[in-house]
């Protein structure tokens, strides 16, 4: 069911886009691992939700993203927000409720995007994204716009929502340029596949859309850019809505706060606990694409910038309530001007 | 067109508005080819091909969709097929559609039409008045036009605003409200509408009670009591200064609403005026709402579960005899 | 894909669950065309639904449950209801409001049932008597009561619904006797299958919750007869949640009100076009298990007891608001006493 | 067992239910091995093997099934992971468990634990107070404790109830509330509670609110003010009577609610009081909600969004020296 990594020898394109993945799932590792340290030290308020694990499917997805595509990430999506264009400042500054951010305080850590760049904020309700996606995608048919997709992550857990069937219909009804992409990580929360869905597979979900289907084993980087990749071309080229079914675990509790002990050794030691950046880190190397001294420069930079932007953002303003419009919708002149 | 209906006010608002605007869009369960379960958008699929889109019974799906839409500059009108059912699209409308602006700063120009209200034999699932509950959520804005103009003027300025707009018409008015012609200008919308001017006594209701309490004025102007009416017209933004200075011409107050009675917009205009304008009246305030029970299916029970003209004299004649 | 009738000759079982599911499709045509009638004299509020072309799968459906079963009908069920135990007299004093009926006018039309019997009033809302159908099944696996199953009936878009998808993974995954009968009839009110779904075939849905899957041409009732009672058996014995997926013609328009015109000839004049009874009727005749002036007399016996009912729910009081009590919960100590 | 939270209440009532009565079972996202997202059902699916179970991420099939459950004689608790996501359960709730008695008679004893309410970074979604929401429609029993003898007792009494109850526990008293012991002996759901005695003012308030009013109190005591405080308890029913009683102590209202500030548990409050009991006011009713936005992450914003110690002050000021 996996698609293995070719073990024959990668052209040149290969390695360029392995080693721009890299990159990404680096800097989406480190800055994980940041969000992490400063929730130990009480810095966050709130949750912090890492990506640790998923970075090479979310790395692949951001990267086959065209900038005009449309992107609705999940909680584990920092590589895949990096690689389609995030900076690191939106992410520092929206987990830390700086007033500069995107969200400008108003809303917090994974929740965070800029929808008019095609890059959806979303909200916590699980599958309440891909609809939207659709909507954007719909309204880009009405413009005639044509060759961009709209990507939408969820979780095994979220695909037990009835707001996802109800997307994915939607999509496939419309024949929409939509990629889904589910992360099946075992879990959901603490709840083990087993008792979140009956299937064989969750790829066995696709055909009762009439959707194209795909899987691919999340911990190789390779297999992940072969597969995100190709699904993305076949929805841009006009074959409507794709269904990726990534298989990993969840190298991390759910969120900080969860030590994630229910987690079974078996999973651990299976392929499917491979954490996909050392399986990277050792192809780049095995292939020579570039050395460990590389590697160590790349990290240390990375470091760096992450420092700078914490330390930026925590000289910025807090959010200030009292010259905070507090108003919730556009229309001025229709909002409620009593006092209650 | 003469003797125009509240039902074809609402068609030729959308009418109006597709052939306005190319970002307007609709989308719903049997609207096409159709023409909708009460056809309201009878024959807009066919003068706008391609605009009127049939959509699958996703009511979640249907509002996300519009969103979505909306974000990419799209004006998009969401049929429910009654608003009863948009209770399965809750999530997107409240929680979706009535955050983006705030927490992005990026507007979101929706329009959900909710056919609503009580008819005969509607029964508990056919029949439901939501306007309190989606005007206790922050971000939406709440309409609730009672007559054929303000239909056909509050649905075209709804699809106007950049704000999701829960567009609640009333499924009795349909067709039993007659009008001779459209307007071509109207009260903005925030502003409610002195439907009956009156010393003795203001009642403040909207959508089709505004026509019961009409009925029960002219019961107790036999009597000699002049009951002033105001329709609020929008229930989210309410037009506080309105029935403010109605109740500071008469004195008294009793709002009437279909809804059920805990905490809707009849709680909500008493506490108002009670906390602003207190020292304006000169009995206590009532209200009158439906039963608090689901409404119910024989006409009988129906009849007597929703304020009428009847218990609305009652009501009146009880405030005003204080 | 259609299981076809099997065009041996038939044994006696075969003829007896025949004729006696003929009898519940003539009673449920007959009493459907009397409220259809009620309806055009103004003698009913609200809405008449007709199940005109679903009654061979719904009869089956009714036959092949138990008094113990679960039964959570649709609009087009009378069939059904009729055949798990429904009385005519039940049915009319809905459609009437009659206080005496056991929604007592508070409900009215299709939504009746008896829920201390296993029948199931349905809400309006699609899809959201499936997951209440799977927590009675799940009390009883409490209740350590075996050897019971539960039926609920869908159309073809009310499958596009959230709860239809949370319902049938929650029957999956909790492993419950659920039998899931879905209406293939081609048309969502006026909505055509191929704008409700992009799958080839609803039956293609069954594997995505690892689900046994039965197909059946529900114009023919021998071969409804044998699928639903199989499916209903594999689910009594252990197998599991079923979906069947029927493929029929409405032959009436939605409601009463509607005239249907959207119907295209096409699907009107092919197979699925047939009228079941009529064809159930044909295999009767044909077979010779009983003579035509046998079916003369079950249908003026049925149409004189549904005429008695009728005339008998007239007389009955209609509710009277001043007694009704208006109160929606059962503590009465709880209600609340003010007047608002 | 000493120093217990109101988390560690609404454990022990789970488990006291789960002891004592055979028909309880408990349903929800994580509720099993891993004890809930809170803890509030910790070592339960241990202690009562078969009796705690996981859930599929399907708030809609959860309650859905918890009727069936109902309908089959159990008493079926669920747990939502945040009340925020209620609102995909929502039909569920508000047309299937809500109408099943009034439709049919049958009684629908399920209980629906919403964790709710504002907690530092928490946001617009996993912040909200839905209580006005499940109150407006009939048929829902809608409570909201405010101490951790509350939590325990009234929890016990939910699920013993006939109908089906919203259970709103508010997050931010999980770990703040600690009680000595669990009581043996409590008010009965439907009493509201005088949480401290005063003459000059009545606050009406519920939940995490009923602390900030207290706190409130403390303060305003400094300066010669005393100030009674109700604490709700049950938002429906509402307890009128002993509201009316105290305001016809003190002759001054001021309801406080940390919901949204639309036609919420304030507006009821004060309709109550203004429509029945206009006379016992010396002052026009004041009311202190949370803002009209979605509910901000950064504490800063969250701070000055709902109602504190120091708002209450200050509006209960306004009011005494008035
Ligand atoms: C509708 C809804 N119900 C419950 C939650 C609470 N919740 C947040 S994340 C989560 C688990 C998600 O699991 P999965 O979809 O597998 O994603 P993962 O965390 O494994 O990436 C839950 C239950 C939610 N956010 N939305
Ligand atoms: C959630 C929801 N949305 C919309 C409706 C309105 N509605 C009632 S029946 C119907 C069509 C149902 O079609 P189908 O499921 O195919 O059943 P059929 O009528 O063909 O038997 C619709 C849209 C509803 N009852 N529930
Ligand atoms: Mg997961
Ligand atoms: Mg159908």
């Amino acid at each position: 069911m996996f698609q293995t990594a070719p073990e024959i020898s990668l052209g040149e394109a290969v390695s360029d886009s392995h080693l721009a993945a890299y990159r990404f799932m680096l800097r989406a590792r480190l800055l994980d691992d940041k969000f992490a340290a400063l929730y130990r030290a009480g810095k966050i308020h709130g949750g912090v939700f890492l990506g640790r694990g998923q970075e090479a499917l979310s790395a692949s997805l951001g990267l086959a993203l065209n900038k005009t595509d449309v992107f609705a990430p999940l909680i584990r999506d920092a590589a895949g927000r990096l690689a389609f264009g995030e900076s690191i400042l939106d992410a520092v500054r929206t987990y830390m409720g700086s007033s500069l951010g995107p969200m400008r305080g108003r809303d917090g850590n994974v929740h965070r995007g800029r929808p008019k760049d095609g890059y959806l904020p979303m909200i916590s309700h699980l599958g309440a994204m891909i609809s939207v996606v659709n909507g954007i995608l719909i309204a880009r048919r009405f413009k005639k716009i044509t060759g961009t997709v709209g990507a939408a992550c969820l979780g095994d857990g979220a695909t037990s929502t009835g707001a996802f069937h109800e997307a994915m219909n939607q999509a496939a009804v419309e024949k929409l340029p939509l990629v889904m992409v589910v992360a099946d990580n075992q879990y959901a929360y603490s709840t083990p596949t087993a008792s979140q869905f009956a299937c064989a597979d969750l790829a066995d979900k696709g055909i009762g859309y009439g959707i194209a289907t795909h899987s691919v084993d999340a911990t190789d980087l390779t297999a992940c850019l072969k597969i995100v990749g190709g699904a993305v071309t076949q929805a841009r080229n006009g074959g409507g809505p794709q269904l990726i079914i990534a298989k990993l675990l969840r190298l991390c509790g759910h969120g900080e706060h969860d030590d994630a002990h229910y987690i079974v050794p078996e999973l651990k030691n299976s392929t499917l606990g491979r954490d996909c950046l050392k399986v990277a880190e050792e192809t780049i190397l095995r292939q020579n694409w570039v050395d460990a001294a590389q590697l160590a420069v790349w990290r240390s930079n990375i470091i760096q910038e992450i420092e700078e932007a914490v330390a930026q953002v925590q000289r910025e303003p807090a959010p200030d309530p009292f010259t905070e419009e507090w108003r919730a919708i556009a229309s001025e002149h229709l909002s409620e001007t009593h006092n209650a | 067109m003469s003797n125009i209906t509240y039902l074809e006010a609402i068609r030729e608002a959308q009418a109006h508005a597709l052939r306005d605007d190319p970002r307007v869009f609709i989308y719903g369960q049997d609207v096409g080819a159709f023409g909708g379960a009460f056809k309201a958008t009878k024959n807009l699929a066919k003068e706008f091909p391609g605009r009127v889109m049939d959509s699958p019974i996703s009511e979640d799906a249907m509002v996300g969709m519009a969103v979505g839409a909306a974000i990419e500059g799209m004006r998009p009108i969401i049929e429910m097929q009654f608003a009863d059912f948009s209770t399965v699209g809750f999530n997107q409308i409240v929680n979706q559609a009535a955050t983006l602006f705030w927490r992005t700063n990026v507007s979101c120009p929706i329009t959900v039409r909710l056919p609503f209200g009580g008819t005969s034999g509607g029964g508990p699932f056919h029949s439901q008045c939501l306007e309190a509950i989606y005007a206790h959520y922050p971000g939406l804005i709440v309409l609730t036009p009672a007559t054929v103009e303000d239909a056909y003027s509050m649905l075209l300025e709804a699809v106007a605003i950049d704000d999701p707009v829960v567009f609640c018409e009333h499924k009795f008015l349909y067709y039993h409200l007659k009008a001779d012609k459209l307007p071509s200008e109207a009260l903005p919308i925030g502003k409610a509408r002195i439907a009956r001017e009156g010393r003795d006594l203001t009642i403040v209701t909207y959508s089709a009670m505004v026509h019961e309490a009409l009925a029960a004025a002219v019961e107790l102007s036999a009597d000699g009591w002049e009951v002033e009416i105001v329709d609020l017209r929008s229930i989210k933004p309410l037009d506080t200064d309105t029935v403010m200075a109605s109740v500071a011409r008469t004195g008294k107050l009793l709002c009437v609403g279909e809804a059920w009675p805990w905490g809707g917009v009849t709680a909500e205009i008493i506490a108002r005026v009670s906390c602003e304008g207190y020292g304006l009246l000169d009995a206590a305030p009532q209200r009158l709402n439906a039963k608090d029970t689901p409404v119910p299916y024989h006409p009988n029970l129906w009849a007597a579960h929703r304020p009428t003209a009847r218990s609305i004299a009652a009501a009146a004649r009880n405030l005003l005899n204080q």
